[in-house]
C-alpha cells in the first residue's frame, strides 16, 4: 500500500507534462484558467494538436493507434492536461463511439472512422436522448426502417451536446418494436451532413448554445453504418456505460478549479474571511477525499480487480463538487457576481478587472446539468442501492 | 398575534398578481430581458397601480400603507418574476421619512409617488456586502455637496432619476441624494443575471444634497427594509417555482409512470415546501420586526435572510434539478426563477454575511419574541 | 398582521408565570434546566400540582373540567412551562386518549374517566405500537377476542412509553380480520392491575428505561371498556392524529434548550469560538423560523382555518432541531461528554462540575427517537407529499 | 500506488477478525461493558496475538511492522467492537520510537510489547481539543523530575501501567512519562459512552521520566498517529454498522414488503456506502501520509479527521434511524456501533476543530500530493 507514483511513472508526468508546456498556446491555456467559453476552433485546435501527437485517443491500445498507456499513465496524463489548462477533449469520439467500434465494429469500420477520431478531425456527437426519454432512455423512438442497403431514420434527438459543430453522430435508433423496449435498438452511426438531418441549438440558462435538437426525417444512412447486430443497440450502449472510466468524477479538473477558487479568494479579500475560508477547508477535504476515491479505482484496474462497487460513486460524488467549486466562486465574488457581461463570456480580460469575475455566475448556473445528464444522479443512486440491495 | 391579511391587503395582492400575470406575461418579461431588462412601459403600469407611492404618506400624494402592504406586493411582484426594481421606491420612502429633513421629503416623496426613480447605490468594488466599506467621499461645497467614487450593480441604475449614495464624511458615513443628470455623473448600464438590469455609477464630484450626517443609520434602515422586500419577493419567486416543480412532478411521465410517483422526488418536494414555509415564515417575520428598535431589528432582519438564503438556494436548485434536462435550458421558466433566486441570495448580503451577523449579535435569550 | 400579542394576552401569561414561579420547586426546576432524568414521583407530583390548579388538562374545554382557553393562551401556558423548567406533562392522558374519550365515549365513561386524568392522579400510557408494526400501524396483530360482558385480550405492544408507571393503558386491538386490515381494529381501554398484564421494560442506547414491552395474556376487559364502537378504532386513532397540535414541534422547549446551550457554550470557554458560534447562531435562526411556523398555525387556528398543510412539517422541523440542539451541547463539551456518570443523570452536581456535563451525551442519544416515533420523518414526508402530490 | 494488501497484512486481519469474531462475540463484549469496559482477559488475548508489539521493532521484541498493518488490525478491531484501547499501545510505540533517548526505549519497548499499558493522557478539563492548552507542569528535581496536574478521559486510565504526560517545563510543552504505583499519583475510573473505560488521573509531584523537551512535537505525532488508528477503526465500526443496516433493510418487513423497497431509504444506504467509503478512502491516506514532513502531515490528518467526522456522524446517525424503534434500544448492536462512532468522533479533536487545523493550514495548492 504506497501513495507514491513508481519512477518511471514520475519521469513519464515529467515528460506530458513538458510536452503540453512546450505545445499549449499560453493564450487558451489562460482563456481556460479564466473559466471563459471556448471557441470551436480552441477545442478542436487542441485536439488536433493531440492528434498529432497520438495523444487524443490517449486511452486507446496499440492496436487501434492508442499509446497503450496504463491506467495510472492516462490518469497522469489528464492530470498533467487539467492542471495545464488544456481545453476538455470531448469524449464523444475518442471515449464513447471510439470503443464500441473497437470492440463490436467490422475491421472496415474501424480502418474507417478510428483514424478521422483519433486526429480530431472528425467532430462527433451523441444521440441517446429524446424528448420525453431523459433517464428513461429505454423508452427511445427515433426509428430506423431498413429500405434495401439504406436505414431511413426518422425521429429527434436532444441533449445532443455540440452538436452544431458535429461531423458524425452516433445514435441509438428503434430497428423493433418487439419484446422488451431495450431489445428492439440499435446503434447506428450517421454523417451530419446527410439531407433530412436539422440542428436546432438550444440556448441554456447561462445564455450559451451548449446542446441541440437534431430532427431526422427519411435520413438515409448506409446499412454499413450499423455497428455490430440489429437490434443488439442496447448491449453495446451498456458496453460503453460499464467501460466509463474513473474520470467521470473530474477529479484533476476539480483541483485546477480549486487551485482558481483560491486566487479569487486572495484577490477579492475573503480568504482571510473565517467563514469563506471554512468553506474553502471543507471543499478541499471533499477533492481530497475524492481524489482518494478515484485513485482507489485506479489501483483496482491497475491491478486488474473490478472496483464497480466504488466508481458507481464517483459520478454523484464529482457532480456535486463541481457544482460546489463554482457556487463558492460566484459566492466569493458577492454582489460583483451579478453582472452578465457576454463579451467577457468569451474573451480575456486583465485578472485585476470587473469583467474576469462575469464567467462566475453563469459557469454555476451550468453546473447544475452535471447531476442531471448522463443519468441523474437520483438515477445513479437508484443503481448504487441496486448492487447493495438488489 | 395574527397573521391574517386586511381585505384590503387581499384586494392589493389580488391586482398586483392579476397584473403580473396578464400584464407581464412570459412573452412580455422575454421581451423586456432582450431589451436590457428595464421597461419604461412596465414602469409605468406600477406608478399607474399607485405601487410607487405606495409607502409615501398621502400628504405627499401617496397611499400612505405601510410595511406589510409592501411585502404583500413585493411577494406578488415576486410571483410575477417581475424586473423592475421596485423594492427601491420603497427603500426611498423609508430612508426620506425616517432620515431626511422636511424639505428634502417635501421635495421627493410627491416625485416618488408619482413614479421618480431613486435608487439606492451602496455597493463598491471592494465591498461585498460589507456596509462599513465606503470609498466615496463627500464634502461640503458652499451650502452644498460634491460626491466623489464609484458604486455599481446599482438596480435600474441607467434609468434613475437620483440615487441615495452613501459617503464618507471626516471619517463617518452619510447618505447623500445626487441627481441624474447633474454634472460629473455618469451611468454605465448592463444586464444581470436574472434579467433585470443594473448600472455602474460614477460621481466626479457631482453635486449632491445631504440627507443626513447619520449615514450609517441611514444606510442600515435601507438595508434592513430592503432585506424585508427581498425576503418578500424571494416567497413569492420560490412559490411559483414550487408550483411548477409540482406540476411537473405530476405531469411529466417516466418508466410508464409520473415522476410524482418516486418516493425520492416526493421527499424532495416535501423538503421544499418546507424550505418555502421556513422561508414564508421569516419573510413574515422581518416585516414585522421592521418597528423594532434598531440593534433587535438588525439582529431580526439578519437571521431572516440567513434563512431565506438557505431557502433560495436549496428551492432554486432542487426545482431544477427536478425537472432535468428542460430545468436547465432558456426556454423553461424554472431556470429564471432559480437564477432571480440566486440573484436575491446576492443581495443585500448573502447567507454567510448575515449568519456572520447573527453571531456577533446573538444574546443570551431565544425565540422571536427577542 | 402582527406579531405581538394582545394585553389580556400578555396578562395571561404575567398570571401563569406568577402561578408557576409560586408552585415549582426550584430544586426540580433545576433538574430540568440541567437536563437530568426526572423520577415518576417529579413528574406526577407537579401533574398533581396542576391538577389542582385544573391547568393540567389546560386544552381541554370548559364542559370537560378543562379551563377554555384559547389556542394563544395555551400556547403562552407551554412557553411558561417550559421557560420555568417545569416538567413534561406527559400526554397519554390529558392530550391522547382524553380527546378521544370526550368525543367517542359515553357520559359514563367520560364521568369514570376523565376527572383522574385531570387531576394527575390516573397514569396513562399508550398502546399502538407492536413489534413487526412499527410505522405500519394498520397490520397490528393484539386481538380482543368478545366473551360474554368481557373482550379477551391476547398479543403484545412495545415501546409502549413509561408503562411501567401506568395506572391505564389504551390499546388498538384487533376485533375483526374481515375487510381492510384498518376496519377490525377497536379502541380499548385497559386496567394496567388487571391479571394476564406484564411489563418488560427496554432498556435505551443511553441506559434509561424508558419504553416497555406490554404482553396481554388472556386479559379479561370489560366490553364498557371498549370506546365508541367496535372495530371503529382506526377512525378514532385518525381524529386523535388529525387533533394533534402545533405543540408537536416542541418548539417551547427547543428555546430554552437554546439558551441552555449558549449558557454551557459560555462555561465551556468556546462561548468566542467563532466555527461553535456560527453553529449556535444557525441553530437560533432555525429555531425563530419554526417558533414563527408555529405561531402561524395557532394564528391559524385561533381565525378558525385549517393549516394543515404546513402543521404536517412541524413534526418533522421540530424533531431535527430537538436533535441539533443536543448534538451541539455535546460537542460543546467536548471530551467531557464521554464520561459515563449514572448517578450524575438524576442527581443535581454543581454547575461548575465535571459531573454537570454527564447528561450531554445520554440526551444526544436519547432524542434519536424523536425522528422515529410518532410516525417516522421519512413517513411524515410520504403525508407532506401525499397533500402535495396525491 | 497502490492499495491492495500485501498476503501478510491480508493474514492479519483476518487472524484479528477471526479473534473478534469468536473471542470477542457481543455477549462477552456485554459482560465486559457491565464489568466496567476493559477486561485483563481480552487484553492478554491481544497480546498473544502479538498485537501489542506490533509496530516494536524487532530488536525490542516486537513485529516491527508499520503504520499500514496498525492501521489493519485497527479496522478489524473497530469491526469486532472491541473495548480495549490497544490504539495507545501503537501510539506509545510510535512516540517513544521518535522521542525517547536510547535508554528510555530500552526499557520500554520491551515491556509495551510484551503487554504493559502505556497510554496517552493529554486531555484536560479545559482544552477540549486544543493540544497547546496545559496546566500540568513539569520541574527538574535532581537528575529526576517531578509532574504536577490532572488529565482527564484517559482511555483505561485506571489499568495503565503508566502514561505519556504532557507538561509545561518553563513555559514550552515537553512530554513525560509517569509510572502507575509512583507516590503522587492517582486515577479514578469510569465507564464511557461507548462503553469502554477511561479515567481521570491526578499528578501530585509524581516522580516522571523525560521523554522529550519537545513535547509539542512529540504530542503532535502522538495526535496525529492516534487520528489515522482512530480512522481505521471508525471505518471498521462504519462498515459493520453498514452491513447491519443492508441486512436489516432487506429482512424487515413493513406495509408487506422489505423497507429495502422503498426508494427514499434505498438513497440513504447508497448514502451511506458514499460516506462509508469516503471514510475508507480517508483513513488510507491519514495512514500513508503520516511518514511525511510534519507540516505537510499535520494538515493531511486534519484532512482526513473532517471526512472522518462528518462520515461518523451520517453513518452512526442514519444507520440508528433506518433501524427504527429498535435501533434506540441497548439490545440492538447498532445502538453501539453508533455510540461508539460518537465518541471516536470526540477522540484526537472533532470536525469542527479540525475543520480549523484545514483552513489555517491551507495553501495556494490542491490535491492528495500536497
Amino acid at each position: 500500500m504506497d501513495l507514491a507514483f513508481t519512477p518511471e511513472e514520475r519521469a513519464f508526468r515529467d515528460e506530458v507534462r513538458a510536452w503540453i508546456a512546450a505545445h499549449l498556446d499560453p493564450a487558451l491555456a489562460a482563456k481556460v484558467h479564466a473559466g471563459l467559453r471556448l471557441s470551436k476552433d480552441d477545442i478542436q485546435g487542441w485536439a488536433r494538436t493531440l492528434g498529432r501527437q497520438g495523444w487524443l485517443a490517449y486511452r486507446w491500445p496499440r492496436a487501434f493507434g492508442g499509446p497503450g498507456w496504463t491506467v495510472v499513465q492516462q490518469h497522469l496524463f489528464d492530470e498533467a492536461l487539467a492542471e495545464a489548462g488544456a481545453p476538455p477533449i470531448l469524449p464523444f469520439g475518442p471515449v464513447m463511439v471510439a470503443p464500441v467500434i473497437m470492440a463490436f465494429g467490422t475491421p472496415e469500420q474501424q480502418q474507417r472512422f478510428l483514424p478521422g477520431i483519433a486526429s480530431g478531425e472528425v467532430w462527433w456527437c451523441q444521440g441517446y436522448s429524446e424528448p420525453g426519454a431523459g433517464s428513461d432512455l429505454a423508452s427511445l423512438r427515433t426509428r430506423a426502417e431498413r429500405v434495401g442497403d439504406h436505414y431511413v431514420v426518422n425521429g429527434q434527438k436532444t441533449w445532443t451536446t455540440l452538436a452544431q459543430h458535429a461531423d458524425w453522430i452516433f445514435c441509438l435508433v428503434r430497428t423493433s418494436h418487439e419484446g422488451k423496449p431495450q431489445t428492439g435498438i440499435s446503434f447506428l452511426l450517421i454523417d451530419m451532413k446527410s439531407p433530412g438531418v436539422t440542428v436546432r441549438p438550444i440556448r441554456l440558462l447561462d445564455g450559451e448554445y451548449e446542446v441541440n435538437e437534431v430532427w431526422f426525417d427519411d435520413v438515409r444512412v448506409p446499412v454499413d453504418n450499423l455497428i455490430g447486430e440489429e437490434n443488439k443497440g442496447w448491449t453495446y450502449a451498456k458496453y460503453l456505460l460499464s467501460h466509463e472510466r474513473a474520470n467521470i468524477a473530474d477529479v484533476n479538473r476539480a483541483k485546477r478549479e480549486l487551485k482558481r477558487l483560491k486566487r479569487l479568494a486572495q484577490a477579492e479579500g475573503v480568504w482571510d474571511d473565517a467563514r469563506v475560508r471554512d468553506q474553502i477547508a471543507l471543499l478541499e477535504v471533499d477533492i481530497v477525499a475524492l481524489e482518494m476515491l478515484v485513485l482507489r479505482v485506479l489501483a483496482a484496474e491497475k491491478s486488474g480487480k473490478p472496483a464497480l462497487e466504488i466508481a458507481a460513486l464517483l459520478k454523484i460524488r464529482g457532480s456535486e463538487i463541481q457544482q460546489r467549486l463554482t457556487e463558492l466562486m460566484m459566492l466569493v465574488a458577492g454582489p460583483m457576481a451579478l453582472p452578465y457581461r457576454e463579451a467577457a463570456l468569451h474573451t480575456l480580460t486583465p485578472p485585476d478587472s470587473d469583467d474576469a469575475l462575469a464567467p462566475l455566475a453563469p459557469s454555476y448556473f451550468n453546473m447544475r446539468k452535471t447531476t442531471i445528464y448522463g443519468g441523474s444522479n437520483e438515477v445513479q443512486r437508484n443503481i448504487v442501492a441496486q448492487t447493495l440491495l438488489g | 398575534m395574527d397573521f391574517d391579511f386586511t381585505d384590503e391587503q387581499v384586494q392589493l395582492r389580488d391586482a398586483v398578481q392579476r397584473w403580473a400575470d396578464k400584464g407581464y406575461d412570459v412573452e412580455r418579461r422575454r421581451a423586456i430581458i432582450d431589451a436590457g431588462g428595464f421597461d419604461e412601459g412596465a414602469w409605468r403600469e406600477l406608478v399607474e397601480l399607485g405601487l410607487t407611492g405606495l409607502t409615501v404618506p398621502e400628504v405627499h400624494g401617496g397611499a400612505g400603507l405601510g410595511a406589510v402592504e409592501a411585502m404583500v406586493v413585493m411577494e406578488a411582484l415576486g410571483h410575477g418574476l417581475v424586473l423592475e426594481p421596485l423594492a427601491h421606491s420603497f427603500i426611498a420612502s423609508a430612508v426620506l421619512q425616517r432620515h431626511a429633513d422636511a424639505a428634502l421629503q417635501q421635495a421627493w416623496l410627491p416625485r416618488l409617488a408619482s413614479g421618480a426613480r431613486l435608487v439606492l447605490a451602496h455597493v463598491e468594488r471592494r465591498s461585498r456586502h460589507r456596509l462599513d466599506v465606503c470609498d466615496t467621499a463627500a464634502t461640503a461645497v458652499g451650502d452644498g455637496w460634491r460626491v466623489r467614487g464609484r458604486k455599481v450593480v446599482v438596480p435600474a441604475g441607467d434609468r434613475a432619476d437620483a440615487w441615495l449614495v452613501p459617503a464618507r464624511v471626516d471619517g463617518t458615513l452619510a447618505m447623500l441624494l445626487v441627481e441624474a443628470g447633474a454634472p460629473g455623473v455618469s451611468a454605465s448600464g448592463y444586464p444581470t443575471q436574472d434579467g433585470s438590469r443594473a448600472a455602474d455609477v460614477v460621481f466626479d464630484d457631482a453635486p449632491a444634497r445631504l440627507v443626513t450626517r447619520d449615514g450609517e443609520a441611514a444606510l442600515a434602515w435601507a438595508v434592513d427594509v430592503g432585506i424585508a422586500l427581498v425576503a418578500a419577493q424571494a416567497v413569492g419567486v420560490m412559490d411559483r417555482a414550487f408550483g411548477l416543480t409540482r406540476d411537473y412532478l405530476q405531469t411529466r411521465r417516466q418508466f410508464g409512470v409520473p415522476i410524482g410517483s418516486f418516493q425520492a422526488l416526493r421527499h424532495r418536494l416535501a423538503d421544499m415546501k418546507m424550505a418555502l414555509e421556513l422561508a414564508r415564515s421569516m419573510s413574515y417575520y422581518a416585516t414585522l420586526k421592521l418597528g423594532e428598535p434598531e440593534a433587535v431589528r438588525r439582529a431580526a432582519l439578519a437571521r431572516a435572510k440567513v434563512q431565506l438564503g438557505q431557502s433560495m438556494r436549496f428551492v432554486g436548485q432542487q426545482a431544477v434539478q427536478l425537472h432535468g434536462g428542460i430545468g436547465v435550458t432558456d426556454e423553461c421558466l424554472i431556470s429564471h426563477c432559480f437564477k432571480t433566486l440566486t440573484q436575491l441570495e446576492l443581495t443585500f448580503g448573502d447567507t454567510l454575511h448575515h449568519l456572520g451577523e447573527v453571531a456577533a449579535r446573538m444574546t443570551d435569550e431565544a425565540g422571536v419574541a427577542v
